[in-house]
């Protein structure tokens, strides 16, 4: 599914937190959205998913003007959100349709996917930071949604559970083609993962740059091509650093 | 209840039962039974002191073993089931209704905006009704049978749990809502899969709130023309002055009150289990 | 008066006959017990339902909401009742009680209304003790804003009596009757004549629609008259039973009843607006209204008169 | 009250007031206030109707034009501020006596888990102990004066408000009292500063459950020797079987009662301002 | 002051979580502790700092044996945890003791390193992830603990605010020789600050390997010696992999 912004901007009483941010994401693009802290990235990702419908300017999936949710939208939001009353593997389930023993089958796949095959039967309050947010991942990959907006979704997992994780996620788009917006902080993640990078920078956020990348898929962690972009998105950022 | 073990060792969950090693040996003076015992106890024999040395005389406040008597006979002559029964059923009945209604309303008022504006002031002001003040009403509406006591326990019932629900859903935390909108539940699986388990805990203060107010508005039901039960044993005790009859039929509120409310007790611990609660000291 | 006998074209049989009992009126209970009122009615297949009065106010309330047929009250409290427009009528008086007296406790150097002056006197606004009180204070010339009334329940007034809260307490049985036997209280003024009867009340509705079977409630009340009068020990021991209350207090309670004049007349319509001038004064009922006309209108002794000289 | 806008737009905190085109104008037909008098109105008029057509006579249920009559004349003749006044400064001692105590004993027992063993059952059993019961015992302990009547007030605050205490403390988040602790909180200030914020909303729910219960426990206090105020006008009406007396006396405890709910709840959203609720639909 | 673990582990409901770590910090050493996610890392914080009383071993502040929270340690869990009923200047005051004014002065100047001198009056609600991350930095700090505990303070920063306040807590050791146990996910994050890195290994977690780093302060970042100590810890972390 396509998915395009035009001028969308957001203002919590009176205060601009993003402002005039456009861009057009093809089906099956994966998108990066970079910036500091409290520009206004997950702000936008509310805008897209349908929560937030106070935002100025137009947001069209599929060339259809939306302001409200769509099924086909998945959200891994920046806290992992787990249901505390819902064991791990419930919380994984729980958006999923069908019958009780395929969805158990399905949650089941995605939790080994992502390392947890142990812990189904744990409660939130008993999970680490991390596993928290594995499972917030298991759950919103689960879903196979057609638009997927992931708020940094590796940001508390060690480097090498990171990169399983990153990978997991290239096959997900692989099997399903979702056009995915993706929040990191990482500059590796996003040079690995992304088609193309909009940096916002200032507060209230304003698109700084857009960063193509068009080193073919599977792409190579080291290889000269992503240390050439990723010191391209850093020099980007760089010069944010001076309004913060 | 594992009060004293941490409170991150997740007994409820995964069974510490097989590692018995981890769990302190629980003195027997501390004991949560006991410790609950002393106070009645000591509450029971300063008042039997009382009344043997006659600072009580026994027309004003017989003594606990008079009291103990009483119930005694009323067993044994089988009518204390009858009204210990028949006041039960009624609570029951009412707390059904009741806690039905609330949830309904409470749902609809703590979810749309138009509800609350519509019924909430209404309901807000029969709060502060007192029960005497329904007798008449409901005795003209429905009668002097069953229904109409039923009835009015059920609306002393549905207040507390009405506005703890109301309360408790709008304490829900908007991040968890938003997971369920984002799965495209609708409004009444939204209120089903997450609100009302989010809002639990104070659901289940409100109905633990409102079995209270129900045993409390038994009084004014059996005023309606009822010849048994726990109510109209009052009210007949005070009509007759018979302060047996009112201690023990106070005494019988308060053992089966407490019974049902430990039901409810524990529902509570085992529905909550979930919470991430900090263990007592 | 209305309702003149049975020879009115009456609507038939009911379907069933609802009757209160009550503590305070021991022929209802005995009725009750021997089922005479379900065996008179059996045959034509009426029901007999029953449902307990736990004072005046709740019978004329079952009464008024059309929830009991007949009702057991205090005279006075018909009237009230009457004053504010309930469509009832007496149509028979199950005792002449002397229900009422003004106790003090033992010690108290209390012994006469004059005592009274600057004390507190315990009552139930708008019952029969009240009104008990208000006319003592009258016939003895003592005003009564020279003493307290303090507005207490009938089982209140007598344990804030016993424990000193008040002087006086106008009383009630059984309250007073169990308070003579176990504690110290003394009953320092009586007067059978002022308290207001035990009537029996029947909605109007009914008495016009189903005359001839006002006749025969009350004919069934006559017999549990007769009973209680032949068999006093047995009542006593009946009420004893059935409102849980001591024997002794049941036949002390039983001893301050008379049974012998059950047909409505002139000394209980006396007794009527007598009380009615003193709740007018107190203003419980509207001063404007016609307590003669009331009472007239409230008591219909035409069925008892009837019934009881056949 | 600016439910309508959105969840997160903050306008509690950083006062929208300044920028007005934000807010969505409301329409008029939808305001709360209109909507909650909808159910209030429609009520008044089809008793009215049916009074005046007789289907209620007015011995049963008088027209509420004769209510208001009977409010206005007592209004007049000055007796309505007396009935009003005195059950207002009783029920307010009585909330505040009653708050207090189950502040207490809540903290107390919501805190520490030898308290709860100790306090907890007796406290529950006497939870379900009709207000009506305790008239004869507090009339034996306390007299027939003001300390009673406000005691009395004081039992019916208590329970719901203990009770909402206790579990709003279990409730909170380990989270956050952990917080307290690392920064070397003493019990005492971890209760303020950490437990009692955070569970203000559970807390508020009983003040407001407190407070409805502390009217209705209105009639049994003025049951012990009261000369004034509406409980007294509601015992003395079905006394003296006048039901203007009564219904008015009804209509009274439901305005006052409502007023002084809206009071709390002004209260609730005030300091409530900074929990993440969801916007209502 | 100086800490030291002896043989500390935990077990929860049966299930041991960490096991038999031993490490000893002088006063002024800033330790990494580095590991998968759910190996255990903040179940050792929270042994150290006190809240957490039912682990196996020897834990000694100063030499003397703890199993209380100490108010000379601080703990900066891996949530923010502000408290919602405050905002946010009031939260940084929150564990500060002396005058009002004083309070708010110390902790203005905090909130302006961490770059959120504008947003004192906000409440939690209203603040983006890294902000709130950045309030819990702030409140940390303003006690200047002697002890300071870090549980992924930095993760959800993007890079250039996280480089900031890297050098903020530098400064903040430098001033106060706080002794430092961080866990952290980022190497880079390890390499510049730690003395010593602790890897840990394993479910249930062990010690896997200690790595000193001997490089004096003021390091620089993406010298030849922070690369090749990256490399290391890396290398290091690698293994563990294997048996996650
Ligand atoms: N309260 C608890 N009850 C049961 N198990 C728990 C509890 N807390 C933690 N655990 C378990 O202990 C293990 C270690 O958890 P911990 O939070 O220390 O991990 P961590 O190293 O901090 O991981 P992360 O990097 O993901 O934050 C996990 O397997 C977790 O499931
Ligand atoms: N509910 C709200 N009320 C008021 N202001 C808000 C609200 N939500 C966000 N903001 C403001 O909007 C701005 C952007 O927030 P947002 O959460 O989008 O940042 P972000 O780019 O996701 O940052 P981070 O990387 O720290 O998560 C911030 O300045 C924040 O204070
Ligand atoms: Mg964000
Ligand atoms: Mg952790």
């Amino acid at each position: 599914m396509s998915l395009q912004l035009e001028r969308v901007g957001r203002t919590f009483a009176g205060k601009a937190a993003v402002q005039d941010v456009s861009f057009r994401a093809e089906p099956g693009e994966i998108i990066g959205l970079l910036g500091t802290s409290g520009c206004g990235k997950s702000t936008l990702l509310r805008a897209i998913s349908g929560l937030d419908t106070e935002f100025d300017g137009l947001i069209e999936i599929n060339n259809k003007k939306v302001d409200d949710i769509q099924k086909t939208t998945g959200f891994m939001f920046q806290e992992p959100r787990l249901l505390p009353w819902l064991n791990v593997l419930d919380n994984v389930t729980f958006g999923l349709e069908g019958n009780r023993e395929e969805k158990k089958k399905k949650a089941g796949r995605y939790l080994e996917s992502v390392g947890l095959a142990d812990s189904e039967k744990l409660y939130p309050k008993q999970l680490s930071g991390g596993m928290a947010q594995r499972v917030a991942i298991a759950r919103a990959l689960a879903t196979s949604p057609e638009i997927l907006l992931l708020d940094e979704p590796f940001s508390a997992l060690d480097a090498f559970t990171k990169m399983q994780l990153q990978d997991l996620l290239l096959e997900v788009w692989r099997s399903y083609q979702s056009t995915m917006v993706l929040v990191t902080h990482d500059v590796d993640e996003a040079a690995y993962l992304c088609d193309r990078i909009i940096v916002l920078r200032g507060q209230p956020g304003k698109v700084e740059r857009e960063i193509t990348i068009t080193e073919p898929r599977p792409r190579e962690r080291g290889s000269s091509e992503q240390a050439a972009y990723k010191a391209e998105i850093l020099a980007s950022l760089d010069l944010t650093t001076d309004t913060a | 209840m594992a009060k004293n073990q941490s409170e991150v060792s997740g007994v409820f969950t995964t069974g510490s039962k097989s590692q018995p090693s981890t769990i302190k040996p629980k003195s027997p003076f501390t004991h949560p039974l006991l410790l609950g015992s002393i106070f009645p106890a000591l509450l029971v024999v300063v008042w039997e002191l009382l009344s043997r040395s006659e600072v009580f005389p026994a027309y004003q406040l017989p003594a606990p073993s008079v009291i103990l008597e009483t119930i005694v006979g009323m067993a044994e002559d089988g009518t204390l089931w009858g009204h210990v029964g028949i006041t039960f059923y009624r609570v029951l009945m009412g707390f059904l209704l009741g806690t039905a209604a609330a949830v309904v309303l409470g749902s609809l008022v703590g979810f749309y905006k138009h509800a609350e504006a519509l019924f909430d002031p209404l309901i807000q002001a029969f709060r502060s009704i007192p029960s005497l003040a329904w007798v008449p009403l409901f005795i003209l509406w429905m009668g002097i049978g069953e229904p109409s006591k039923i009835a009015m326990i059920a609306v002393g019932v549905f207040f507390p749990v009405y506005l703890n629900i109301v309360s408790g859903i709008s304490g829900v935390d908007r991040k968890l809502i938003e997971v369920g909108k984002m799965y495209g539940l609708n409004t009444f699986q939204l209120v089903r899969r997450i609100i009302l388990p989010a809002a639990l805990p104070s659901f289940l203060v409100g109905l633990r709130s409102g079995l209270g107010l129900g045993w409390m508005f038994v009084v004014a039901a059996e005023l309606m023309g009822a010849s048994q039960g726990l109510g109209y044993l009052l009210v007949v005790g005070q009509n007759t002055l018979a302060p047996e009859t009112i201690i023990a039929s106070i005494v019988l509120f308060a053992v089966i009150g407490k019974l049902s409310d430990w039901v409810l007790k524990k529902l509570e611990t085992r529905t909550l289990h979930w919470q991430d609660r900090a263990a007592k000291s | 008066t209305a309702g003149c006998s049975s020879s009115a074209s009456s609507e038939g049989a009911p379907d069933k006959i609802r009757l209160d009992y009550a503590y305070y009126s021991p022929t209802s209970l005995v009725l009750k017990k021997f089922g005479w009122a379900e065996e008179e009615f059996e045959e034509e297949g009426i029901e007999i339902e029953w449902a307990l009065s736990q004072g005046s106010n709740k019978a004329l309330e079952f009464l008024n909401s059309d929830s009991v047929d007949f009702g057991s009250t205090a005279g006075a409290a018909a009237l009230m009742s009457k004053a504010n427009g309930a469509p009832i009528k007496n149509v028979y008086i199950y005792s002449k009680p002397e229900w009422t007296a003004l106790v003090t406790s033992k010690g108290s150097g209390i012994s006469s209304l004059e005592d009274l002056k600057g004390k507190k006197v315990a009552a139930t606004l708008g019952t029969d003790p009240y009104i008990f009180l208000l006319r003592a204070l009258e016939a003895e010339g003592v005003p009564a804003d020279e003493l307290e009334i303090v507005n207490l329940q009938h089982g209140d007034g007598a344990s804030a009596l016993t424990s000193g809260q008040v002087d006086a307490w106008s009383g009630l049985d059984p309250h007073m009757a169990r308070l003579e036997l176990e504690s110290d209280a003394e009953l320092f003024y009586r007067n059978p004549d002022f308290n207001t009867y035990g009537f029996l009340n029947v909605r109007e509705e009914f008495a016009e629609k189903h005359p001839e079977y006002v006749d025969r409630v009350i004919k069934v009340y006559e017999k549990a008259r007769k009973w209680v009068q032949d068999n006093p020990e047995e009542a006593a021991e009946l009420l004893a039973e059935e409102a849980e209350i001591k024997e002794e207090v049941a036949i002390k309670q039983l001893e301050r009843n008379d049974f012998s004049e059950p047909v409505p007349g002139e000394v209980h319509r006396d007794a009527l607006i007598e009380a009615g001038k003193v709740l007018q004064e107190s203003e419980t009922i509207d001063p404007e209204a016609n307590i003669e006309e009331l009472t007239d209108e409230l008591i219909d002794p035409s069925f008892a008169e009837e019934t009881i000289s056949e």
